[in-house]
């Protein structure tokens, strides 16, 4: 295992003691339980919205802390849902009297220990509102399972919500909103390599060296298929049709499109992803209003990319405007 | 008779069983989940361990619902509050007691079967750790009922899990990260479930005195 | 060879086509030669700056083109320089009649196509003054050699330079600038794997499973030492140590510090190495005044990072500040 | 006598010559460099193949000026410009010749190492291009004055361009990207070096008609 870290066990504390030196004027962090919060958290009379999940990801959710985006993020251990008494002491450190939201990736871990969180906040007196991310089209969906995971959606939402919550949008409308960016959007993801967890000190799965797994998760789960690998622009083909005809997406839409890398891909080859999936939109007269192209939901140094398309309306691409500042994601201040 | 002593030497029994199956139970989560069931079963009884002489001179109430607690405030994923919840629910279940009859366990197990179940929202046969602990708590259920001793229920029941613990390797999972694998979770036994079965297995072990 | 792309040879101008799909707002993208400039260029009355070098780097020039850094950026083959045509063309787009900057890495490719590229717009008329960055403390500085290589610093002086064009230094003044920040500015790099251009179809180097390279350059050039990996805070600390004493920094000094992946690192990690470095500075009374933490000047899916320290002044602070809005650096608007 | 021809068939023979050497010349510079000196110079000989045939019919000076604008223009690197202002020197000192003297061959020679020196700054020593063109200047001069036959000249042009570039492995490296690898610049032969050693040899195979 090669990795840009000191002891395995420490990467999650030790990254959040450098984020303490980052950005002091964005954020503050509470170690034990571990939570990374808006620096002028609670946000008295408006919505505060707290997201979280395993780490490894970055920079969701921790980096998307901040003005316009998330009151607070929960890191997990790498690639583990975090602990209810991390998100317990979150919802309580953003809740500026108008309720709390909490974003929440389809994963039994996650809803699990967000729903602890809940019912112990909910004891508190404090109004908590829980939505849930499940846009990976490569998993099937049935009322009997699980369902599908929440992936590259969460961004949107997150950012979103954020903005609207900053509006000073009340707590029902706001899950709506959320609620209708998640059900509107849909992703696919594929991987070229596997990654490593620290602990774990070898690779999750194995790849053959002509081989990728498509329909990978964000966790190295193995995908749904896996085959040879392919020249970018039949993969995108592939992705972009099992996405466009899910939802379905049509003619005349207008999405908001991210072309998101894994963690190990370089720029280059997401614009040359990019570049074919906005050709496949525009064969089919959907017009890409928005892109975010880069690592914006990565699973640690995996290889490979994913792609999230949402069918936006006015309000969204109102929202997906508004100023946001925070260390993954700033425009507009 | 399971004494206050019996519940905790369990409890420490266990915290070695998981170290010594990290890696098997990492390499089960491997095939068909993300690769840290072993890691996080460790986290949490590493914590375990540590708050456990906090309360050894407590009821086996108060024993348990520690390591709930410390099992939901240090695994996260799926485990933290599926293991949590069912020692949570075994700690109310015990109460103030400093020992338990053959009853009191089958209660124990129960609270702990119908703990996982509301937490969780699987039913058997969707690949669980409720794969091991339906058929354990009904074989415990059966072994009362039969008159079994306390000795012959636990073996009894470890076997069942056992076998609710292999039932699951040709399974499609319906719930947990192995879900969204669909058709590829098949052949592969469930680590929840495994981990389920050594717990299981680890009470017979220390409360049959076979094992301290 | 995995990556995600259709024939290597093409690479470039896909990414090209992909840029022209994601940000027409920001940028237009000229073909053969190949150049990306300012969607508004010429800027009238305003200095022009060009950059460029090899592809691979990426956001590296061609992500820092638009309102704030760069005019136009001139991308080569992967890690290949640009050609004078290219770069002659560039030249000409941005010329708003205040004469036009050249920001050059210092590698003899680099040098050497800009040098006749700016010979060929000095016959046309066109004031072009070149500054060259050097920063890469890895190597040793001599008279004899080629010199140091251009690395980190780049990025701040795009930045800072391009805060001062927009601003209306001139041109003389602007070059001044540019070379302040060089002067200021030291840099090195690590790599804990290779990387493998397209056309090369394998790995540039091999280095063992437990082996890291210190001092590596941005082409996958092997660096000055080849050793057993080591906890990250000792590789960050024989870094900043090399950086630290080279300038020297001393107790006092303001900086802007980079901690850059190459391409292929986690960010987590990069905030476990920005930790060490932020421990050591403040150690050592230096304080970081701005910071830059993710990928901005790559190598390709590289895994690995450097550092990059700049002794900063009232006026590189200002212009570091000032607003910029390019598809790989934007605040401020 | 080298004839326009002669000048043709060389630089198609060195073209084929780049092909079948690309990867050598890669690896050469994956020791030192950055692993691409075969493919540029294989990308710069296919845009000058293409853009060959129509200056076929003119004199050597615009043949070689039109082969050092392809490669300025298609090649970028260190070698592009250095390659180019070699060819674009070459047939500035060719002018509209058809045909070349000894005299004349020795001249584009000369023309062709003051070029690379002008535009890299490099000196003997350096480890560069420029120490297989030292002495294969310097030893066709030798020849010339000698009275040897172009023949014979060529020949121990390219013996001396060949001696130049072998002569390079033990250096340490002074211009371009290897002189960044300092000590660990030694023991490998130049990339650059090479390439021009090749070319030479391309002249002396072809107009010597031992290879077309
Ligand atoms: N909804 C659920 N109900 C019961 N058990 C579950 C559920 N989801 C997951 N599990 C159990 O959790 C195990 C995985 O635990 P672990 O790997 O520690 O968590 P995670 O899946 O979050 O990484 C599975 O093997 C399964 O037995
Ligand atoms: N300043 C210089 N003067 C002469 N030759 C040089 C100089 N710099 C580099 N070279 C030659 O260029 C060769 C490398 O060419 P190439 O690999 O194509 O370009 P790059 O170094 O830009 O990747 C070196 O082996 C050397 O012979
Ligand atoms: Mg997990
Ligand atoms: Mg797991
Ligand atoms: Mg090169
Ligand atoms: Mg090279």
């Amino acid at each position: 295992m090669k990795k840009l870290i000191n002891k395995p066990e420490d990467v999650v504390k030790e990254e959040l003691e450098g984020i303490v030196f980052a950005h002091p004027d964005l954020v503050r962090v509470h170690f034990a339980p571990n939570y990374i919060v808006r620096a002028d958290a609670p946000v008295k009379g408006k919505v505060g919205i707290v997201s979280g999940g395993g780490s490894g990801h970055e920079p969701l959710h921790g980096g998307y802390v901040g003005i316009g985006m998330l009151h607070a993020a929960c890191p997990g251990e790498v690639f583990t849902s975090p602990t209810p008494d991390q998100i317990y002491d979150a919802t309580k450190a953003v809740n500026g009297g108008a309720g709390v939201l909490h974003i929440v990736k389809n994963y039994s871990g996650d809803v699990m220990n967000f729903e602890m969180a809940a019912e112990m906040a909910g004891a508190d007196g404090i109004e908590v509102a829980s939505m849930v991310t499940n846009d990976d089209v490569a998993v099937q969906d049935s009322l009997y399972t699980q369902g599908r995971r929440g992936v590259g959606v969460t961004v949107f939402v997150e950012k979103i919500a954020g903005g609207a919550a900053e509006a000073g949008m009340p707590l029902k409308e706001l899950t709506a909103l959320a609620n209708r960016v998640n059900e509107n959007g849909r992703s696919m993801g594929m991987a070229l390599t596997s990654c490593t967890v620290p602990v774990a000190g070898k690779p999750t799965f194995e790849l053959g060296d002509d081989e990728m797994e498509i329909g990978i998760g964000i966790h190295g789960e193995p995908g749904r298929e896996r085959m040879k690998i392919k020249p970018v622009d039949e993969v995108v083909d592939m992705m972009a049709d099992a996405i466009l005809t899910d939802l379905p997406f049509k003619s005349g839409d207008r999405i908001i499109a991210m072309v998101n890398g894994m963690g190990g891909t370089p720029l280059i080859e997401l614009y040359v992803a990019y570049r074919r999936l906005a050709q496949i939109c525009q064969g089919k007269g959907i017009k890409i209003e928005r892109n975010l192209i880069g690592n914006y939901i990565t699973s640690l140094e995996m290889a490979g990319f994913s792609i999230t398309l949402l069918r936006a309306d006015d309000e969204m691409i109102k929202y997906w405007d508004a100023p946001v500042h925070t260390p993954g994601l700033r425009w507009g201040m | 008779m399971v004494t206050k002593e019996d519940v905790l030497n369990w409890i420490k029994h266990y915290a070695d069983v998981v170290d010594a199956n990290e890696t098997y139970l990492t390499e089960l989560d491997a095939a068909i989940g993300d690769a840290d069931h072993g890691i996080n079963m460790q986290r949490g009884f590493k914590a375990v361990m540590a708050q456990l002489p906090s309360v050894e001179d407590k009821d086996i109430g108060t024993i348990l619902k520690k390591v709930g607690m410390a099992l939901v405030s240090t695994v996260g994923g799926a485990s933290g509050p599926l293991y949590g919840t069912l020692f949570l629910r075994m700690g109310m279940a015990a109460g103030n007691k400093n020992e338990l009859s053959e009853e009191d366990v089958l209660k124990l197990f129960q609270a702990a079967l119908e703990g996982i179940k509301q937490r969780g929202k699987a039913v058997p046969g969707d690949k669980t750790m409720v794969d091991a602990w339906t058929p354990a708590v009904e074989a415990f259920q059966k072994a009362v009922t039969n008159g079994d001793t306390l000795s012959v229920a636990l073996e009894k029941t470890t076997i069942a899990a056992e076998e609710g613990m292999k039932a699951t390797i040709p399974w499609v999972a319906r719930k947990g990260r192995a879900s969204y694998l669909g058709e590829r979770s098949a052949n592969h036994q469930d680590p929840g479930a495994t981990s389920s079965y050594l717990l299981i297995q680890s009470a017979e072990k220390v409360w049959n005195h076979k094992e301290v």
